[in-house]
């Protein structure tokens, strides 16, 4: 057996790499920190220029991952240090206790159903609310539920409760509901230590808090929504049940303006494009005149940037055959009527370099991305936070440690073709090395007989 | 008399195509005749049913019907000839699935016979005499029995048990041939079995079968009418809706030949659960278009889809019972 | 021959998800009196260790040869009830699952008519399952050995990673050396050149023992199936040989002059000539199209390198799969379009890279037409996004991004000129958008257009007239040179390559892949990757990114040194089949072709290709073609279960 | 018939990658919807042959779902789907033609996450079949 490779981060591009390696017969860690992989293509209705169907063309691929006898799954899990060498990298991962042995549950969902605490959800950016005992999503792998410490009545009781309790357990519901008898309050964390050839970092991206931004006052005006927001709400599966609502009175918009480049190509936050954006908030629009086809949408950008396969005849198609309408100007700042709490866009057209003025009742922001936060590998980081690559021209996926590698959203803003193909690429490198960690180590050993 | 088989001939709901093509056997006729006996042919011979009425049980070698069953006389004299017979064989398209005429079951008797008898452009009809419904008609004043229309149109083995199939509209003279053949060797199929026909479809002996590329996509749905189809390519691959792939062979193509797409007297083959079915599944799936617009477009160009794939199975399609509900 | 049909009906609870709401006992005594049922049980957790044991054990007590796991979704727990009736000895796929829990019990809240949906669930999996055969999937040993075809940068990429993991790997290349386009493109990001990249990665297979490159060659043949192509090569001559060392003797001597395809026709070169700097193999050439085998080339040469009397040879390969890199043609825009072809100064940005190269025709020096250039403007978009009636439909992607680069390197080296880029909208995605902010510092005009310019010719040299938006105004702007900032096209010999290879386009004309978003780099035909701009504009990063990605699709079919065919493939009666080829066309996967059996020809499946959809049995006009697992009469069969029983 | 009692049955035939799974979805999201469908797995809509559904309705299904994945690209086989599409655009015209109601026939595209979907199509089925009554075969005696 070669020795294993770690992946950090089961959002698609991991899942890709990690089934790519397993395909290759090499042992292969996926280490995720949320409960289940996924990633922010879970999150997603459907997909540009296609309009697939996220969970469609990513479900299968989750389920996979479960497939393979040399994949080992380890979600919850957070990589807490990183040591060694190239064939030789030593990785210490918390195992975050879930309270549920999940060896046991078969993911029935009868504890959430009981539990009573309920606490905004996650998955749904917030937008919807899950219970102290969840399943992350329905589609979730490993379908399994765990409970949410910080809001368990039993394990992290409010002050209050516990004094009236006067020292005795409090709910239990879950426990008592269990027909497999899988909860477990006293479950630990635990410290998992591997010895692996090659690491592939697939951290993925989160979205730059739009609050920063003063001017588009989100966070402030109730119907500024960002576009992740957005894409839960026009979800069948999301919190509304893919209604569009607005926050502030549960009615359909009648005009929905999305504003791109949200703290990206902006001196002020990121210099860099976050290169899905456009497609995206394209798509977004798309997705809302299928649902509301009375609504008007409109695309406030600085240049369009439909750059990848089918993304330009996408754009077209927006404009002619769903009536998309583009603007080519930047949102200078918006405002809020404070009567229905529409919102007024002040903005610059650029072609005809004009101030203008409009109305709409909901705003989307098309909010930069960045990398999400990694510091355990021990690897360079742009100025941006995302992770450098040693020499984009050779190999474009090595780190500037060899033997690690990055891909996705955690090396650039990329969209999902982009961040597949760059998992394939990690994964032949990385395998390669694992192979080869299997041979040097048993020439090594007859040396040192010898 | 001699040991001779004993042989009867009887047409139903037919065109009269099917007595023909036994006729059409041409100089082997008079090597049938001199094989067999012919007990009773009403269309080329004086018998009279008392005489088949006279005959024992089983004493028929073998009854050749043809047509479906659409009248009451047709009922009753095909059950005497079962009564009579050793075997029976359902002889051409009608028998065997209802044929052309079966597709009248899409309507009613009393539609029918409106259409017929009052409504049809060439129908001088001002006193509006319809065929009677009580199974008695006066002439002068004699009241004679006359045979009722039934409600609709049955292939021969719905009314009787039937032996043996043999397709074709009518069967060419080959297929009666070979089947007469099988019938005299003494070495009988399983019953149920279609004889004289070929197992696999008529692409299998049709000469332009090579001549189709390799991949079968079509971006219309063209008509004899207006469309002469080249001799030198597939009928089917040049747009023309023909139904080799889905119909029996055995005919030689003789359709094909003549430069006309097969229309599939000679029904589906054994595993086909429904012809029409199956016939409009094979077309459209290579009607090449990826977008639901284009294709209902197509699609529309099509005159009559029931007509076309249902041409002589109709009686016999899944959907045969539920015609009965919704005709009325 | 198939057995009796014996079948064990097992019913899960799923603690209460499926008892609350369906009467699990009745179920499985109704399941009973079913036909073929042999035995039929409840358990509190079928898919526990337990369960499974129950299972093992009634299958050996009773000799059954059929199992219904009446409980979850398939896509649940099929395969762990498929590993335990396997381990009782039978085949896993004799094993049909009602879905009793998501499709019934979880759905619906009335426990009597959820029960009677069970039974009705129960006894359509019996139906099937009566009918089940056991089904194989076949294993086929896979050469490991891989086809790359295209010796551009994507190719070399795909060929290394294949090598180092551990394949024989074939770089077959049509042109006379390995670099492809990428060799000619000049200024790259973080200030590399093409040339280098190129130079690396040549490096890079030169060392590398499991690569055998055959350049001037090109694939005439291929066929067979995945892990088990055949593949045949013509490598067509090259007239000089390994002792030559690159003297240059010979060129001198050729009496033949022709335009220089590696640079752009910016320079001429002769019949024999060695394409670039860090062309390879490091051998001259004779090109065979305008050779007059004069002789003058052999007697110049002193080394004996040079043997006009060669031949061509074929090939044949036996490989397990194909990396199809055969990457793109730069856009060329027909005469007059912007004025192309109607001054000298109006070049493409292939032909500007060119210019800009240290190893191109001017040493790096911007000449252009004789002189340094005051004025240089460049059109972007041209042949992408409909901009003229000959251009295409997508966006090229790269465009902006290299025009960018040639832009600021134009103002490096020649601060005074004048650059002008006019743009529809600048794609400068991801990080480069630095390339942009870095233009505009270094005072690159933008001016944006919403209708394209038009480009005049007058004495006094060449004039753009744009309406400029801002200023809403029809502008001319007067420059000495003028450059088309080109797209990506397909390659014109593309259809001959999809002809041979059973690959497919789609509407962009470049090859399509299987799944634009998370399979980029396969093919629908199975055992066929594709890597580079062959599948659309891409620039050098994603090229070569898309090669390892191909590398390590390979890698996922031909590791394991077998490859396995789906179970559920389509199968062909030969008998009953008539040959009509309905279903040859439908295929997704090009998995049917004809072929003869007894003098008739019949259908014929490449398991190892079928995937399994089943599209070619709906179709199939003769009942010939059946999908293994849902043959029609399986499915029939669990039709009229389905509606064998009212509802109440 | 007394239409009081009258529980129509649907016969669903639905891919396995898309319309099967957003039927699991249904489930698992407890999503509830009246038990009268019956739901037939194939791998793909393009597996699906008309002769399946007239032998749904021979057998005496009230209504026909065909299920599968969204066109142009969500088919896990490429374009199945769109054979499918072309296949039942042909069959629905076919039903016109013998005057059985196109209330009783449906082509469906359902992606893995359109639970809500599926609830959707079943309820409205329902209460048009309930509408329509039986499709029942009557017996005619000769």
């Amino acid at each position: 057996m070669s020795k294993p490779v770690l992946v950090i981060g089961g959002g698609i591009s991991g899942i890709q790499a990690t089934i790519d390696l397993a395909k290759h017969g090499v042992e292969v860690y996926l280490v995720e920190r949320n409960p289940s992989i996924g990633g922010k293509m879970a999150q997603l209705d459907k997909t540009f220029p296609t309009l697939d169907c996220a969970s469609c063309i990513l479900t299968p691929k989750m389920a996979e991952v479960l497939r393979y006898n040399n994949i080992k799954l380890l979600t919850y899990s957070e990589v807490q240090e990183v040591k060694g060498n190239v064939g030789d990298f030593t990785v210490k991962i918390l195992r975050k206790p879930r309270y549920v042995d999940w060896d046991k549950c078969t993911g029935c969902g009868t504890c959430t159903e009981r539990c009573p605490v309920k606490v905004p959800d996650e998955y749904n950016v917030k937008l919807g609310q899950r219970k102290a005992i969840y399943i992350e999503y329905p589609q979730a792998v490993p379908r399994k539920a765990l409970i949410d410490y910080s809001h368990c009545l039993r394990l992290n009781p409010p002050p209050d409760l516990k004094e009236k309790a006067k020292g005795k357990p409090l709910c239990g519901a879950c426990e008592k509901v269990c027909p497999t008898k899988a909860i477990d309050y006293n479950q630990q964390p635990e410290i998992i230590e591997l010895n692996v050839a090659a690491i592939i970092l697939a951290t993925g991206l989160e979205l730059y808090d739009a609050s920063n931004i003063p001017e588009y006052g989100y966070g402030k005006y109730q119907n500024v929504y960002t576009n992740l927001e957005f894409e839960r709400i026009v979800s069948s599966t999301g919190p509304t049940n893919g209604n569009i609502i607005r926050r502030s009175d549960g009615k359909p918009p009648k005009r929905i303006a999305w504003i791109q480049c949200v703290g990206s190509r902006d001196v002020r936050f990121n210099h860099y494009c976050s290169a899905f954006c456009c497609m995206a908030a394209t798509k977004q629009a798309i997705l809302a005149k299928e649902l509301l086809p009375e609504v008007d949408t409109t695309i406030y950008y600085m240049d369009m940037r439909a750059f990848g396969k089918g993304f330009y005849e996408f754009y077209k198609r927006a404009m002619t055959e769903f009536g998309v309408k583009y603007v080519r100007g930047k949102v200078v700042k918006i405002t809020e009527r404070q009567d229905n709490k529409n919102l007024l866009l002040f903005y610059e057209d650029t072609i005809h370099s004009y101030m203008k003025k409009d109305e709409f009742d909901m705003v989307v922001l098309s909010v930069a991305v960045r990398p999400n936060r990694i510091t355990a590998a021990p690897v360079k980081t742009d100025k941006g936070g995302f992770i450098q690559i040693m020499d984009p021209y050779m190999d474009t996926v090595t780190s500037t440690t060899e033997g690690i590698f990055v891909i996705g959203g955690a090396a650039e803003a990329r969209d999902i073709p982009d961040s597949v193909t760059m998992a394939s690429s990690a994964a032949i490198k990385a395998s390669t090395i694992a192979k080869k960690c299997v041979v040097e180590q048993t020439i090594i050993t007859s040396g040192e007989r010898a | 008399m001699n040991n001779r088989p004993k042989v009867a001939f009887y047409w139903c709901a037919s065109c009269g195509g099917c007595e023909e093509a036994v006729v059409d056997l041409a100089e082997k006729i008079i090597d049938v005749v001199s094989l067999v006996d012919i007990v009773f042919w009403p269309v080329a011979m004086d018998y009279k049913l008392s005489d088949v009425e006279a005959l024992p049980d089983n004493s028929i070698t073998v009854s050749f019907i043809n047509g479906g069953i659409r009248l009451s006389e047709h009922e009753k004299v095909v059950r005497l000839l079962r009564q009579k017979s050793k075997l029976v064989v359902a002889y051409g398209a009608c028998a065997c699935w209802g044929g052309i005429p079966g597709l009248a079951n899409q309507y009613s008797r009393e539609e029918i016979l409106e259409r017929v008898y009052l409504t049809t452009p060439t129908t001088a009809n001002p006193e509006k005499i319809m065929p009677p419904q009580d199974g008695y008609a006066k002439l002068g004043d004699v009241k004679i029995e006359v045979p009722t229309f039934l409600p609709e149109l049955k292939p021969l083995d719905e009314v009787i048990d039937v032996d043996y199939y043999i397709p074709g509209c009518p069967p060419t003279p080959e297929v009666t041939w070979n089947a007469i053949n099988v019938l005299l060797s003494g070495k009988l199929p399983d019953k149920g079995t279609v004889i004289g026909a070929s197992n696999r479809s008529l692409c299998d002996e049709c000469p332009l079968n090579k001549t189709k590329p390799e991949n079968v996509l079509i971006k219309e749905f063209k008509r004899v009418v207006n469309y002469s189809p080249r001799a030198d390519t597939c009928l089917l691959a040049q747009g023309l809706p023909c139904l080799g792939p889905v119909t029996r062979g055995g005919c030689g193509a003789l359709c094909v030949k003549a430069n006309m797409p097969c229309t599939g007297c000679f029904g589906p083959l054994e595993n086909i659960h429904d012809y029409g079915g199956k016939a409009l599944s094979f077309l459209a799936s290579i009607l090449d278009y990826e977008n639901e617009e284009e294709i209902k477009r197509e699609i529309s160009k099509l005159p009559d889809v029931s007509g076309l794939i249902y041409k002589y199975t109709l009686p016999k399609s899944l959907l045969k019972n539920l015609l009965r509900s919704v005709r009325k | 021959m198939i057995q009796e049909p014996r079948v064990g009906v097992f019913i899960c609870h799923c603690g209460h998800n499926i008892a609350a709401k369906v009467d699990v006992k009745q179920v499985a005594d109704y399941a009973k009196t079913l036909p073929n049922v042999i035995v039929s049980h409840h358990y509190v957790f079928m898919c526990s260790t337990v369960g499974q044991e129950l299972i093992r054990e009634e299958i050996k007590k009773h000799n059954l040869n059929r199992v219904v796991v009446a409980a979850c979704s398939p896509s649940m727990h099929e395969p762990t009830f498929r590993t335990a009736i396997e381990s009782a000895g039978l085949n896993k796929y004799l094993l049909e699952m009602a879905n009793i829990r998501e499709h019934c019990s979880w759905a619906h809240s009335d426990k009597e008519a959820a029960t009677e949906k069970a039974k009705d669930l129960v006894r359509m999996a019996v139906a099937k399952a009566s009918l089940l055969e056991p089904l194989e999937e076949e294993e086929f040993p896979v050469s490991p050995t891989v086809l790359v075809l295209g010796g551009g940068v994507a190719g070399m990429r795909a060929a290394i990673d294949l090598a180092e993991w551990g394949f024989n790997v074939y770089l077959v290349e049509k042109n006379p050396t390995l670099g492809g386009r990428a060799a000619l493109t000049g200024w790259l990001t973080n200030n590399r050149r093409g040339a280098d990249v190129v130079n690396n990665l040549i490096n890079k297979i030169v060392d590398n023992k499991n690569i055998h490159v055959f350049t001037n060659a090109e694939l005439v043949e291929f066929s067979g199936f995945p892990g088990n192509f055949k593949a045949k090569i013509k490598v067509n001559p090259r007239f000089v040989n390994e002792k030559c060392i690159l003297c240059g003797e010979c060129e001198i001597e050729c009496p033949i002059e022709v335009s220089n395809e590696y640079q752009y026709g910016l320079s001429r070169r002769k019949a024999i000539f060695f394409p670039f700097k860090a062309a390879y193999p490091p051998i001259y050439v004779i090109d065979q199209r305008v050779c007059i085998k004069c002789g003058e080339c052999v007697k110049a040469c002193q080394y004996g390198a040079i043997n006009l009397a060669e031949q061509s040879l074929t090939l044949d390969l036996n490989v397990g799969a194909i990396v199809i890199a055969t990457g793109y043609d730069p856009y060329h825009p027909p005469k007059g379009e912007y004025a192309y072809g109607l001054h000298n100064n109006i070049i493409t940005l292939f032909q500007l890279e060119r210019l800009l190269d240290e190893d191109g025709p001017t040493q790096g020096k911007l000449i252009i037409g004789g002189a340094v250039p005051k004025r240089i403007a460049f059109i972007l978009c041209v042949g992408s996004r409909n901009t003229t009636p000959s251009s295409k439909n997508y966006c090229s992607r790269m465009c902006c991004t290299s025009t960018l680069i040639n832009a600021i390197k134009i103002k490096e080296k020649y601060p005074d000129i004048d650059v002008y880029v006019l743009y529809q909208d600048i794609n400068t995605y991801g990080n480069d958008e630095t390339l942009y902010e870095q233009a505009g510092e270094k005072l690159v005009k933008f001016i944006k257009f919403e209708k394209p310019p038009t480009v005049d010719i007058s004495p006094e040299g060449i004039v753009i007239d744009v309406y400029e938006t801002t200023i809403q105004e029809e502008i001319s702007i007067p420059v000495d040179a003028l450059v088309l900032s080109v797209g990506m096209v397909p390659r014109r010999d593309q259809n001959e390559l999809i002809a041979t290879t059973r690959a497919s386009c789609g509407e962009d004309g470049f090859i399509r892949e299987v799944h634009l978003k998370l399979n980029p780099v396969e093919a629908p035909t199975h055992g066929i990757f594709l890597a580079g701009a062959v599948t659309g504009p891409k620039n050098i990063i994603e090229s070569i990114r898309a090669g390892s990605a191909a590398a390590s699709k390979v890698a996922t079919l031909l590791s394991e040194g077998k490859v396995r065919t789906e179970p559920f493939t389509a199968n062909v009666n030969e008998e009953r089949c008539s040959g009509c080829r309905i279903c040859v066309g439908l295929c997704p996967y090009k998995a049917i072709s004809l072929r003869e059996i007894n003098d008739r020809m019949v259908a014929y499946v490449e398991r190892a290709l079928c995937m399994g959809c089943g599209t070619c049995s709906a179709a199939c006009p003769s009942g010939a073609m059946q999908q293994y697992g849902f043959k029609d009469i399986q499915i029939m069969a669990q039709v009229v279960a389905a509606t064998g029983g009212g509802i109440k | 018939m007394s239409t009081n009692n009258y529980e129509p049955r649907i016969v669903v035939f639905a891919c396995n990658w898309c319309s099967y799974a957003a039927i699991d979805l249904a489930g698992t999201s407890r999503k509830l919807y009246p038990p009268n469908v019956r739901v037939i797995r194939v791998m793909c809509s393009g597996r699906v042959d008309p002769q399946f559904v007239l032998e749904a309705f021979k057998n005496g299904a009230d209504g026909v779902i065909v299920a599968g994945c969204r066109p142009p690209s969500d088919c896990h086989y490429i374009n199945g789907n769109i054979k499918a599409l072309r296949r039942f655009t042909l069959f629905k015209r076919l039903l016109e033609e013998l005057g059985i109601e196109k209330e009783r026939f449906r082509l469906e595209w359902i992606s893995a996450a359109e639970a809500d979907k599926w609830v959707r199509v079943v309820n409205e089925m329902l209460e048009e079949l309930r509408r329509l009554g039986p499709l029942k075969a009557e017996a005619v005696s000769v």
